[in-house]
């Protein structure tokens, strides 16, 4: 069996998770990643919804379980070519594998806040993306975020929003929100902080927990209506305008800092690889599974799996799940299959 | 000041930034379970009172603020006080209480 | 501000646009509110520039004010639109160029729909026949006439003898540009610099040497909106968000307002006097008002035009602040005069908003 | 002959007029703060045969004998007779015995009114007696060492109940500061002084068994030191004066204002201002006893015991601010309780009712709206303009109305819980009652909430109303299903020639005069008495009539009067769920306590206050017979 090398593109959770379990297994996984990091999105993190844990140990723990396994950073794949059941693999060095099969975890790219024109992110100096809000509980600098008196998070951002042509719901930003805006005001607690939300989609568990601790313990005003519109003031404070659609009328705000949470799109550069892979996009954008109940992990090509948010968006238990399912399924194709 | 036979429409707009919250907070601190409300609704759809007339407890919190104060203890005077909304409430939030302390808060005169 | 990011999407919303050659058609109600405007812009390119602007006497309305009144349905504003192409056909020209926002507009959502679905274009190529005998060729490209100064903005300022700068302090001055809400908020690819941060008037203002107010309520309409306009019961709305503007960009203390719509500068200016006549504000110094001129107006006032000249007295707010501003040098005893120095009639003084 | 004076009694002369001073002009401010037509009142009271027969009878009965203690509580029962008809018979009797054995009492005194001497002979008689073997004055040693060994056995026991509460069945006592505990250990040290002082000077003015044989004898092994002896006399006396300088200030003022409350209760008098008159004589008649601790259900949560009733007393006596008063206030469930179990009969809901009807809402309640209200059918004036229907219907269901001779009124809260309201109409149909379900499509509040918040005058205008729609239909009989509506239309309707029934007693009738042929089943079932049925009107057996046609009845652990509240009472205004919460599952465990099949009661709240956290099904009375019967 251990002759078996399985490739695994991407070194996000999804990836990392797929190697370890593939690696019990007795497989052989390499993983490429085009970046120079391990760790995806996952890296970029401070803290995890719900309950607030740490992004670092987790990615620690992630880390040390696939210490034995191949890892290529500044990877790229060039060329893919299937002889039979066997993919030739070149990438970017020139170097050549000979896989047995492909593990697709190229995970997903947070929505491009400049897209939402009217939000001025990248032109108001205050409004700023779930992301570096993230970074800034990482290191705590970021000459934007000055002791803020009041705070605005606009959920939804490039999600359900046609205009962005992005209609699905990205499902992790509600809770983000919530965690995020805890957060904050814990570092100024003396801030008001708002949230503009269209649904709050608290369903998983200890999400709803996390709205009420929200609510009560952190005083967070969650204001049900779309921010349609942000400008600056002659103070350079930010300028909102949203409905409260509870009370059926529009309102205006100043603010000194908007977080964007901004949803998830399907990463770039992912059509390249499935153009070379001979996989489809679902309507989403996102990598299109065999079928959603039971074929979660496969696709339409022989020998090429998937895992984690390449398909769609994803929460992280979510993302390690299909890991260890992908590595099930490669496992029954290697020994059953072939 | 001539009539022109029209003239400047107040905006519907809230300005967040001019209502002041000062009696609100009050309130908030006085009952904090004030804050956990979800909007379910359940508390105007089961009023005793509201098969009569507007009363709708969520929406007078909301209007408290937003700076709606007037129209919410217009809305707090038909209150009959039955405590259905308190019983229903799945955020388990004192109601009654509530809006009995908006009643010692707020002053018709000064809002 | 982040002007990088600005920049960025203003590289985003560019479009080519053809240098010479176009069909000009004016807009019905500019000719009366600021006559001087379309005069200007026909000497500026023709003469100051040296390209080729036609005009044919034969054009009309293009039936937009009564499409958005609902007093005409799309065919017939559109027939009207495909008479007008029929002419610049006629004429032999291929770039259409029109005066009026409203208009550019109802051109570029007739383009567009005609695009979605040809079967309406080839209902009205028939209505153009039956009711013309006419036949008409869709330009091969559509420009505001303000998207032809902002291609100039440069050579203009080349030109100019002034500029958007207080001659006394050597500051620029600050100027408000206020967008018809038909240039790009309906299409915004059609417009410089898209619909959020558009591009056409910020170019023109600093390439004249003049300084940009971005304001919270920059977004907002000037409050013409056709029906709550023209119905003297609604005119409170429109009114009241011209109201909304004012009070918005008043603590940036703007010198000057620049627009590129008929209705725009028309209703910015004339709603200063109502907004002062019944609540004794006004938004200039010393109980003056801030002048909102059309982009022909400001681009002559920078290449040395006579502001009586450019109609300028045609406007309700005085102007002489901001001449004397720029140290543009005027006659101020020939402001009511019209040409062979006919007496128009000096109006009567307002209360409470300065007029000289 | 002995001088009848010495310097010692000072102290306790001086004390004494102090004490008598400070209670007859309390006594009169009480009487004048009265309202005039209750003053009038109670002054007719007092010579009125009949009812100054009672009034004797209650005084010897709760200040002497404490009854109603000894009912409860035996030990302690015996604890406070002996001291107070102890104490009262060693007053009484030792005055006898000074007239007796003093011929030319209070003539010899030097520099003191006859008056005075009479004060305090009688409780330092001994020191001025001398021995006499006579019968007459043997029989009189006799019982005033009897009277003072039952005082002291008295005491003994106090002491115990302070150091283990517990031993005479309290869980919590009421906690006090130093004051309070130095005039505790002035009273205990009284009789124990009085021992020691008439004890080591026996041989000289005689004694008892107790004095003479037990105290001189052995205690001081037939010695007289007449240094020794004056220590103790002089410390009696200042002990004394101790005592009485600090009662008016203390709990101990209890003693006093008892007698007035009994007078002023018999008189029919009642609250009507929180700090004033009535309410002042029960306030200083609290004798901080704790009682009221234990039972209510608050205590059931930490530091909330500190809202009960006794603080709550406390609290106002001490001038605590309005504030924290007005608080506590709040915070009561009204579950009436702590009256039950009040030796005094302190109705100290009264107390914070009329509390409540001071507090100040800058803003009105508006019923406009109800004025044009014809039934309880229409809805809101916007529903109503769209059909005109409506106005029809509802005229033709006044006029069925007024051929129904009984009607059904479920109130609000019954509306959260259908299975009542659809059992009771099962049940009128089955007992072929020709009725009238008048508010089936939504009630007007009966008003009691509006009550307890203390805006009376705003809950007049829905009595009012309720009133008028009922009146109109001509009915004879009200059957309620909320024991909150019963209550208040008990209490503050006035619905002459219609007979209000809450569905607990209807539903008896209907099973005593077989209207209802009931399946019995096996269930073992426990029920629950709601406060303001229970407590308020004391309907108990009613509803356990019912449960024994029908199934096992079990007692819970305390029932009928000492009924647990459930926790939900709309009586309390400020309480958040989770203290309610504690409650409630108090209560369950008390209905819980012989593991029955069934919680069953007979009010909405109680029903889905419960329902929420009982770990057996929980019904109305309503329901439970509707499924029985077909």
């Amino acid at each position: 069996m251990n002759t078996h090398k399985i490739l695994i593109i991407g070194a996000g959770p999804a990836g990392l998770e797929t190697a370890h379990q593939l690696k019990s297994l007795g497989l052989t996984p390499i993983i490429i990643e085009r970046s120079d990091k391990i760790g995806g999105h996952l890296a970029q993190w401070d803290r995890l919804f719900p309950s607030s844990d740490n992004a670092e140990e987790l990615l620690e723990r992630l880390k040390e379980q696939v210490k034995d396994v191949e890892i290529k950073l500044n990877s790229r794949i060039n060329h893919i070519e299937k002889e039979g059941d066997i993919f030739h693999v070149t990438l970017s060095n020139n170097k050549t594998y000979d896989v047995s099969a492909i593990v697709v975890c190229t995970g997903f790219d947070l929505f491009k806040a400049e897209k939402k024109q009217e939000y001025g992110y990248g032109i108001y100096n205050n409004v700023i993306t779930n992301a570096e809000l993230e970074k800034y509980f990482k290191t705590h600098q970021d000459e934007r975020i000055d002791e803020p008196k009041r705070i605005g998070f606009v959920h939804c951002v490039g999600s359900r929003d046609v205009k962005v042509n992005n209609t699905y719901c990205s499902k992790v930003c509600c809770a983000t929100a919530l965690k995020q805006a805890c957060e904050i005001k814990d570092e100024f607690p003396d801030a008001d902080v708002y949230c503009f939300y269209m649904d709050l989609r608290m369903f998983g568990k200890g999400y709803e927990d996390l709205y009420l601790k929200a609510q009560k313990d952190f005083d967070i005003k969650c204001v049900r209506g779309r921010v349609c519109e942000v400008s600056e003031n002659i103070e350079g404070k930010l300028v909102i305008k949203a409905e409260d659609t509870l009370l059926g009328t529009p309102m205006k705000m100043t603010l000194d800092l908007l977080v964007l949470m901004c949803g998830m799109e399907k990463a770039e550069g992912v059509e390249r690889i499935q153009n070379m892979l001979n996989i489809k996009s679902n309507s989403d954008g996102f990598i299109e599974s065999r079928d959603i109940f039971t074929g979660l992990n496969l696709t339409k090509e022989r020998g090429v799996f998937v895992a984690g948010a390449c398909t769609s968006p994803k929460t992280l238990p979510e993302t390690l799940a299909e890991a260890r399912s992908a590595a099930i399924e490669v496992f029954k194709y290697l020994s059953i299959e072939l | 000041m001539i009539d022109f036979g029209f003239s400047i429409s107040k905006s519907s707009h809230i300005k967040m930034d001019d209502v002041d919250l000062k009696l609100f907070n009050k309130l908030e601190a006085l009952n904090p379970d004030i804050k956990t409300c979800m909007a379910c609704g359940l508390c105007t759809a089961t009023c005793t009172a509201g098969k009569f007339t507007d009363v709708s407890f969520r929406q007078i919190i909301l209007m408290l603020q937003r700076g709606k104060e007037k129209e919410a203890v217009e809305k707090v005077k038909k209150c009959m006080m039955c405590g259905k909304c308190m019983l229903v409430c799945s955020r388990g939030i004192n109601t009654r209480n509530i809006l009995l302390s908006i009643t010692r808060i707020y002053n018709e005169q000064n809002i | 501000m982040i002007v990088e990011g600005k920049q960025k999407i203003w590289a985003d919303y560019q479009k080519d646009i053809p240098d010479d050659h176009y069909f000009y058609v004016r807009s019905c109600i500019r000719q009366s509110f600021f006559p001087g405007s379309e005069v200007t812009f026909l000497d500026i390119t023709r003469n100051k520039l040296g390209k080729d602007f036609y005009e044919s006497a034969y054009h009309t309305t293009c039936g937009g004010i009564a499409y958005h009144s609902d007093s005409i349905p799309q065919e017939t504003a559109m027939t009207i639109i495909a008479r007008q192409f029929a002419l610049m056909h006629e004429s032999g020209y291929e770039n259409y160029v029109c005066s009026c926002i409203t208009s550019f507009g109802c051109y570029t959502e007739t383009l567009e729909t005609w695009h979605e679905f040809p079967e309406l274009e080839a209902k009205i190529r028939q209505y153009l026949w039956d009711s013309c005998k006419k036949e008409f060729a869709k330009p091969k490209y559509l420009a505001h006439a303000s998207d032809i100064i902002y291609k100039f903005r440069h050579e203009i300022a080349k030109q100019a003898k002034y500029k958007l700068v207080n001659v006394k302090t050597g500051k620029p001055l600050k100027v408000v540009e206020h967008i018809g809400c038909h240039y790009s908020k309906m299409f915004p690819s059609k417009g410089f610099g898209g619909a959020e941060y558009p591009h056409v008037l910020v170019g023109m203002i600093e390439a004249w040497g003049g300084e940009v107010v971005d304001y919270p309520e920059r977004r907002q309409c000037c409050g013409f909106g056709f029906r709550q306009y023209f119905i003297q019961a609604n005119r409170g709305y429109s009114l009241s968000n011209t109201y909304k503007k004012f009070e918005s960009m008043e603590p940036y203390e703007p010198d000057l307002i620049i627009t590129n719509c008929p209705g725009c500068p028309y209703f910015l200016d004339r709603w200063q006097y109502v907004i002062a006549e019944q609540t004794g504000k006004t938004y200039g110094k010393n109980g003056y008002g801030i002048p909102a001129l059309t982009y022909e107006e400001v681009a002559g006032l920078v290449m040395g035009y006579n502001p009586w000249d450019l109609g300028l007295q045609m406007h309700q707010v005085a102007i002489e602040p901001l001449l004397e501003k720029m140290g543009i040098e005027y006659d101020p005893k020939a402001k009511y005069k019209g040409i062979n120095n006919k007496e128009l009639g000096t109006p009567i003084n307002p209360i409470n908003i300065k007029l000289i | 002959m002995r001088p009848l004076f010495d310097p010692f009694v000072l102290p306790f002369v001086i004390s004494m007029t102090f004490v008598l001073l400070y209670c007859i002009i309390g006594m009169i401010r009480i009487v004048f703060q009265l309202p005039k037509e209750d003053r009038r009142k109670f002054l007719r009271s007092l010579i009125y045969p009949k009812s100054a027969l009672k009034n004797f009878r209650d005084l010897v009965n709760d200040c002497l004998l404490h009854t109603k203690i000894w009912k409860r509580k035996p030990l302690l029962g015996y604890m406070h007779m002996s001291i107070a008809l102890g104490w009262f018979m060693i007053i009484i009797v030792g005055h006898f015995e000074s007239i007796a054995f003093s011929p030319l009492r209070g003539l010899e005194v030097p520099f003191m009114p006859k008056l005075m001497s009479n004060l305090y002979l009688p409780i330092f008689f001994r020191y001025f007696a001398i021995e006499d073997l006579s019968l007459k004055a043997q029989i009189f040693s006799f019982l005033m060492d009897f009277f003072l060994l039952m005082i002291i056995s008295g005491i003994f026991i106090a002491v115990v109940k302070k150091k283990k509460p517990r031993k005479v069945g309290l869980k919590r006592v009421t906690k006090f500061g130093i004051k309070e505990d130095l005039v505790r250990l002035s009273l205990w040290t009284i009789f124990p002084l009085r021992f020691l002082a008439e004890s080591s000077m026996a041989n000289i003015a005689g004694g008892s068994f107790f004095t003479k044989y037990l105290g001189f004898e052995l205690l001081f092994g037939g010695n007289y030191n007449e240094t020794l002896s004056m220590i103790f006399w002089w410390l009696y006396s200042i002990d004394l004066a101790i005592f009485m300088t600090l009662l008016p200030f203390s709990r101990y003022m209890h003693i006093p204002a008892e007698a007035l409350l009994i007078l002023l209760r018999n008189a029919g008098l009642k609250t009507t201002e929180p700090r004033k008159g009535y309410a002042l004589a029960e306030i200083y008649s609290c004798p901080s006893c704790g009682m009221c601790i234990d039972v209510c259900p608050m205590s059931e949560v930490k530091d909330n015991y500190k809202n009960t009733a006794v603080y709550f007393i406390r609290n106002i006596r001490k001038g605590k601010r309005r504030r924290d008063v007005k608080a506590m206030t709040e915070k009561c469930l009204m579950c009436g309780k702590c009256i039950e179990v009040c030796p005094l009969g302190i109705e100290s809901l009264d107390i914070k009712i009329a509390q409540r009807n001071k507090t100040y809402y800058k803003i009105k309640s508006d019923f406009e709206y109800l004025k044009s209200q014809q039934d309880y059918k229409t809805t809101r004036p916007q529903d109503k303009a769209h059909s005109p229907e409506t106005q029809q219907l509802s005229n033709s269901a006044t006029q069925q109305l007024s051929n129904s001779a009984t009607l059904y009124f479920a109130g609000c809260m019954s509306h959260l819980t259908p299975t009542i309201t659809r059992s009771m109409k099962k049940i009128f149909e089955i007992a072929k009652e020709n009725y009238e379900f008048l508010d089936a499509e939504g009630s007007i509040c009966c008003g009691r909430p509006m009550m307890l918040t203390g805006k009376v005058n705003e809950a007049k205008a829905l009595i009012d109303k309720n009133t008028e729609l009922i009146k109109n239909s001509g009915a004879k009989r009200l059957i309620l299903s909320c024991p909150i509506c019963y209550k208040v239309f008990k209490e503050e309707y006035n619905l002459e020639g219609i007979e209000i029934l809450h569905h607990t007693q209807y539903i008896n009738e209907l099973i005593e005069n077989d209207k209802l042929e009931i399946d019995r089943d096996d269930k073992r079932y426990v029920y629950h008495d709601p406060c303001e049925l229970g407590r308020a009107f004391d309907i108990y057996d009613e509803p356990r009539n019912i449960i024994d046609n029908i199934g096992l009845l079990t007692p819970g652990k305390s029932d009928k009067d000492m009924a647990v509240c459930c926790g939900g009472s709309i009586g309390s205004l400020t309480m958040t769920l989770e203290e309610r919460d504690e409650i409630t599952k108090n209560s369950i465990k008390d209905l819980m306590h012989n593991n029955p099949d069934e919680i069953v009661t007979a009010c909405p709240l109680c029903l889905k206050t419960f329902a929420r956290l009982a770990p057996v099904k929980v019904r109305d009375i309503a329901e439970i017979v509707a499924n029985t019967i077909n």
